[in-house]
């Protein structure tokens, strides 16, 4: 038992404080930190000074361009470019396609695809999610329907994140409507150039446009974008969704946010003392505090074992369900701390590279919207609810 | 012991409920807070017309209500709309202290309220007051025969759309002291005026004004010199009252949409609501509903009482109508998952307004501490 | 809408305040309020005084002995009861069987037990539950198998509250296996002296034995003592339980808590302080008090509604379900008040007439074992489950 | 980083383990309670033998352990089976103290308490110290080359199974402070020393001490006069360490009888845990003790920290594991039913136990009182 790193972990830990010292830019980590909207540009830049030290890729094999780090390190990077401010890394590509393709996609597809991400070249979103299937995602509606040397592409996808960016889409497509639901799914890459792909945003509760609704009117897709095998295509999902809960429990998200919840709570005044003197305010955010120290730890003892080789199995669940809990009561203290000026909604004042002078302080309006936003952590990435049901099905097996 | 509406109230509630379902709109909400003004003065009128503003005043205000149960039973109604006109500003913060406090030229003021055709909103919350209704940094220098007034109010709702603003500002004493807090009827034209208006989240609009060197003279002063407080906590305790019934009537639309969905969504082969656990989740919710319209009864029931009882029912009905809020808007958009988040949906202009109601006159946290002060006394 | 009493109901309420003034023991009220055990002398004792005055039977018409008092005369009456002190009316053969034979039983059978019910004559107890059927009572299991003028009854009855003074039981049989489970069962009057009837204490974990199991081994009851019509007997169970939720909320009983609580906290020191002073306890013990304000209006609506003449739908399971949350936190704050002393377990203090030097303050033993004993409140009479269960599907209909 | 056990902590965990889940039951654990003792006295001697009274003290104090993290071990599992002996008591509070402080001939105890020959009990907690640390208003007078000890002692773990006592007493200063307060070796039958012997909720015994005029020799002294403080809240942390154990051992105990119950017991025609609420609490159950187990890691690997932070951790880990605690047992018997309040079912004597780790070491309002005062330091 020993709850510190290794000399050469924080050797490591060393040397991402001073890469992003030296090249993580402050116009960037200035947005993060105010709660601003990141652009397209924001992120390619990120990308690319990543890439060019070879740690865009945290999950990839080094064969591919990636880092070849064991869970540790990469929870050493993501502790430290989340304190630091730095932009995330759109995971789409990165995260979820890549491991993907290189499992099961054939050689040309790695050879062609892989460094297109990692320079890139293509930007890419995630054709999940239907409208109505909510959890449900072998619900999929969206049809292929082979034609000659192409599929031709039916349906609507939704919650497309960060869509208007993308200019390629990976899907989930319904080849095949026997058996169970799940037997007839394929995997698709589509360009979302042909003729017949409509991208339309959907505001969010806090403003924001960040997702969207992705239309297909008979678009026809080349045989060669299919990976792997046809009808096999819920295989291929299943692995993509285990590596989208990398950094599930979101611990450097959840620090970030209570060093900003205090720093606000140190301000605000509150029958002339600071809001943080506050017995019931201090209480809460304490509260939150020590719940997020143990879930910290709950957090390493997943990394370590996978380190090990073990792969986690309803701890993931756990993480991401009190990891979200954490964060949300985080958003939601943030919010009461803000007071009278949580009202004011200047939309506006949240776009990158907007100079409008704010209404109240500066923290009020990121602050209140990042309440409303971060409702979507206990949606998004499986539910909480589904979360909490594979957690009682590894204990009771019922 | 009478939990029943008396006739004339139930024909006011079934006519006021009929006329929103009517002529609010998820768009019209959208096109009101985007407008300069914030308000939709075809709506305003037919409020007026109806009487609703007149149920705010007591008969000898020129009204024909005024009573707490008036006061809850007309918010509920527009909580359950999710109206965003400045009926609570207009009619019970600045009617109700025009009507306490006014000489009976200033007294005029509520007959053009009740009608329709004045707005007067009340600037009194300051960038440092937080929800100190003490807390007033804002000068009024006596000069002549009037006063200078200087200083910041700040999320003035219903500025936008007023003719006039009641505004607070010290005569006397320090930032926190209850002495020497006074209230002037200021034209929002006057010379040294200055307004910043914006949306709020939730729907309607506010402003930061700035007063810089505004005169005025000594008839805009209402009421005596720097004894407005009493009158400002009964004017917190009404609006109060209003607040949380409107926080009510938005609860019972979050609750049906929230069971429409449960009843028709289907997910894994069948609707969402045969879940068990969220079942049970809405069981709870709507258990703390009937708690909120219970708490909301309380307030309603004891504004006439006397000033520490009203005042820890006071506090004892936002404390928990902030508790309420949350778990209803929390739990009602987790479990609509994300249409729950989209704006185009109704849900999400309800849960955000339910959301800012604990972001005036104080929140859960500042009413517990305040109702264990006033229980102690 | 007024919150306040009518005149008549005021003059009503001094009427019952003088009453107990006048008539209720000191001996009985100090036992109450000191949290000890009551004996069966006591409970008939108090019984015996409520008799003479007419106010036994709150809930049976006058023509049976009742008082015909409405929903809020039953309601001042149990305010003031609980306030002064006085011991709980014991339900079984008044608040239970009683209506269910002034609704179901035959004229022999009224004219027979009514009277010695008020008089005393006869401890009933109930035998409803049966060991694993929880709330599934359907799931009757204890059989009465016709044999000339008697039924043989064989089975066990479980949780049979205070059966240690019981000589009469009232039971749930089941006398047919066709059917749906609520099909079969009969409402059988079973004489406890009857050869075959076994009563076995089961020791609860706050060290109190008041509830008991029932074993029935061939125990002959004669056909007179069935209820009603054979196989009819669920009907009768469902209208008794609906008299079961008199004052389900149990407002008088979480006044007394927390005035109780109250008390308990201003003694104790933290820090140098009166714990009541402690923001942190202060805060909890007045979120509960908030939230026993609205829930009080809330039971009165329900009785303003009872009285004229609304039958309670789910309102009565949220005011068992919210009345029950509200009473455990004061509970738990009751043994958190109490601090280190609430550990010695000295099981004697609580008997009646035990004058034991306690251990620590006075309060200590009760508080903490009513911690313990409460638990119950959320699992008998409809656990809080079932409760949730009848009110989401008077909302959802699902 | 490393979450593993090294070789010889996991053979101690196997065979205490073993050892205790052929030992202990349920009806030896009611047995003990009702001693006059309190404890059982092959237990304690098959613990020793093992070398788990060793496993709480460091080499050079003559164990084979002492580290955070054997503790964590060893009160983890004494939780899992339930145990009712007074080693925590003796081992961690007691033989610690004189460990830390005890002069050669002192420290000749520390042998013995390992051998398991003799018990010693802390006698510090007085009837209105509550939970503060430094509230000692037990007297030391000096008088000749010893002192005269006057006050009383409330809740004494252990007491009745003991040969000695340390008692805690004021040399100097006021009942707070936390300079003047000074140790004592004192045997139990020494003129003066009078007991009360009760049992426990959750099992085991412990006694009211009364002290009048008990007269000791200066040897009785352990360490310097008026300076015993340090000490205590070292002991006091490593207690917490060991209690906050033994609740995650007890809380698996729970867990493994609720899961058990839940795949077992059939209701309406299937097992309860086919039902969805209690699958989902279950799980929030689960998350839970998951979170108690990474707070006690957290502590363990803290003890030996600078104070603050050690005490920061002590806070934390306390005050999270009340939490925890306090579901886990009201989930626990909830979804029990009645059967889970009965004394004959072993859940009732853990979930009493478990309840009782609120009322020793402070509790989680305490704790979390100290967390914020000691965060902001």
């Amino acid at each position: 038992m020993d709850l510190s790193y290794t000399p050469e972990q924080l050797a490591f830990q060393d040397e991402v404080r001073s890469f992003l010292q030296d090249k993580l830019p402050a116009h960037l980590s200035d947005k993060v930190k105010g709660g601003k909207r990141l652009g397209k540009a924001d992120y390619e830049e990120w990308h690319a000074i990543l890439n060019e030290r070879g740690w865009l890729a945290a999950t990839w094999a080094p064969e591919y361009g990636g880092t070849g780090w064991d869970a540790v390190q990469r929870h050493i990077f993501e502790m430290e470019t989340t304190a630091a401010g730095a932009p995330r890394i759109v995971p789409f590509g990165l995260h979820m396609l890549g491991p993907v393709l290189q499992k099961f996609g054939n050689q040309q597809q790695k050879d062609y695809w892989l460094p297109r991400i990692l320079n890139g070249d293509d930007w890419w979103c995630q054709g999940y999610s239907e409208p109505g299937a909510g959890s449900d995602l072998a619900s999929v509606k969206t049809t292929a329907v082979r034609d000659g040397d192409h599929y031709v592409v039916n349906g609507q996808k939704t919650w497309t994140t960060l869509g208007q960016y993308a200019n390629m889409i990976f899907c989930l497509v319904r080849t095949s409507k026997e058996g169970k639901p799940q037997e007839g799914i394929s995997f698709l890459l589509v360009d979302m150039d042909t003729p017949g792909v409509e991208v339309r945003p959907i505001v969010l509760l806090d403003g924001e446009a960040e997702v969207n609704e992705v239309w297909f009117d008979n678009v026809r897709v080349p045989v060669e974008n299919l990976v792997g095998e046809e009808n096999k295509g819920w295989t291929y999902a299943k692995y993509l969704l285990t590596h989208e809960r990398t950094n599930i429990a979101g611990v450097g998200f959840a620090r970030q946010g209570l060093a900003n919840l205090r720093r606000i709570a140190g301000l605000e005044q509150s029958g002339g003392q600071p809001l943080i003197q506050n017995p019931f305010f201090a209480g809460r955010l304490a509260q939150v505090e020590i719940d997020l120290m143990a879930m910290a730890t709950t957090n390493l003892r997943v990394i370590a074992a996978a380190a090990a080789g073990n792969a986690p199995g309803a701890e993931s669940s756990m993480l991401k369900v009190k990891g979200t809990i954490i964060r949300q009561e985080i958003n939601a203290l943030t919010r009461q701390a803000i007071g009278p000026y949580a009202a004011p909604f200047v939309s506006e004042e949240l776009e990158a590279g907007s100079n409008a002078d704010p209404v109240g302080p500066e923290y009020a309006m990121a602050g209140t919207q990042a309440y409303f936003n971060n409702r979507k952590l206990s949606i998004y990435g499986g539910s909480n609810e589904v979360q909490r049901q594979i957690i009682s099905k590894a204990i009771l097996g019922l | 012991m009478n939990f029943e509406l008396t006739e004339e109230r139930q024909m006011l509630q079934d006519g006021l409920r009929r006329y929103l379902s009517e002529s609010v709109t998820h768009e019209g909400l959208a096109a009101a807070t985007e407008s300069e003004a914030g308000h939709d003065v075809g709506l305003w009128a037919g409020l007026a017309e109806m009487g609703v503003i007149g149920a705010l005043f007591s008969e000898e205000d020129g009204g024909f209500g005024g009573a707490g149960f008036d006061l809850s039973l007309v918010f509920e109604e527009t909580g359950r709309a999710g109206l965003v006109e400045p009926l609570l500003d207009v009619g019970v913060l600045s009617g109700g202290l025009i009507a306490a406090l006014g000489n009976d030229t200033q007294r005029g003021l509520v007959d053009e309220i009740i009608g329709g055709a004045v707005q007067v909103a009340f600037a009194h919350g300051e960038p440092n007051s937080r929800y100190d209704l003490s807390r007033v940094e804002a000068t009024a220098k006596a000069q002549g025969d009037g006063y200078v007034l200087n200083g910041r109010k700040a999320v003035v709702v219903g500025a936008p759309s007023a003719q006039m603003l009641i505004v607070s500002a010290r005569t006397s004493g320090n930032a926190m002291d209850q002495d020497g807090i006074s209230l002037f009827l200021v034209p929002v034209g006057q010379d040294g005026v200055e307004m910043r208006s914006y949306p709020l989240n939730g729907g309607g609009r506010a402003a930061e004004v700035t007063l810089t060197d505004v005169t005025v003279g000594g008839d805009a002063l209402l009421g005596a010199e720097g004894q407005a407080f009493a009158a400002l906590e009964d004017a917190n305790a009404r609006a109060t009252c209003a607040i949380a019934a409107e926080a009510l009537g938005l609860m019972e639309t979050i609750k049906t949409l929230t069971t429409d969905y449960l009843s028709q969504r289907k997910q894994f082969g069948q609707p969402i609501g045969k879940f068990q656990v969220l079942q049970h989740r809405m069981a709870d919710v709507l258990i703390e509903i009937e708690q909120a319209r219970s708490a909301v009864i309380n307030l309603a029931g004891n504004l006439d009482g006397d000033r520490v009882e009203r005042e820890r029912h006071v506090s004892a009905t936002k404390n928990l109508i902030g508790r309420v809020a949350r778990q209803v808007v929390e739990e009602s958009i987790q479990m609509h998952g994300g249409i729950g988040m989209t704006q185009e949906y109704a849900l999400s202009h309800f849960a955000k307004r339910l959301t800012m109601v604990d972001h005036r006159f104080g929140d859960t946290d500042f009413h517990l501490e305040r109702f264990i002060r006033l229980s102690a006394a």
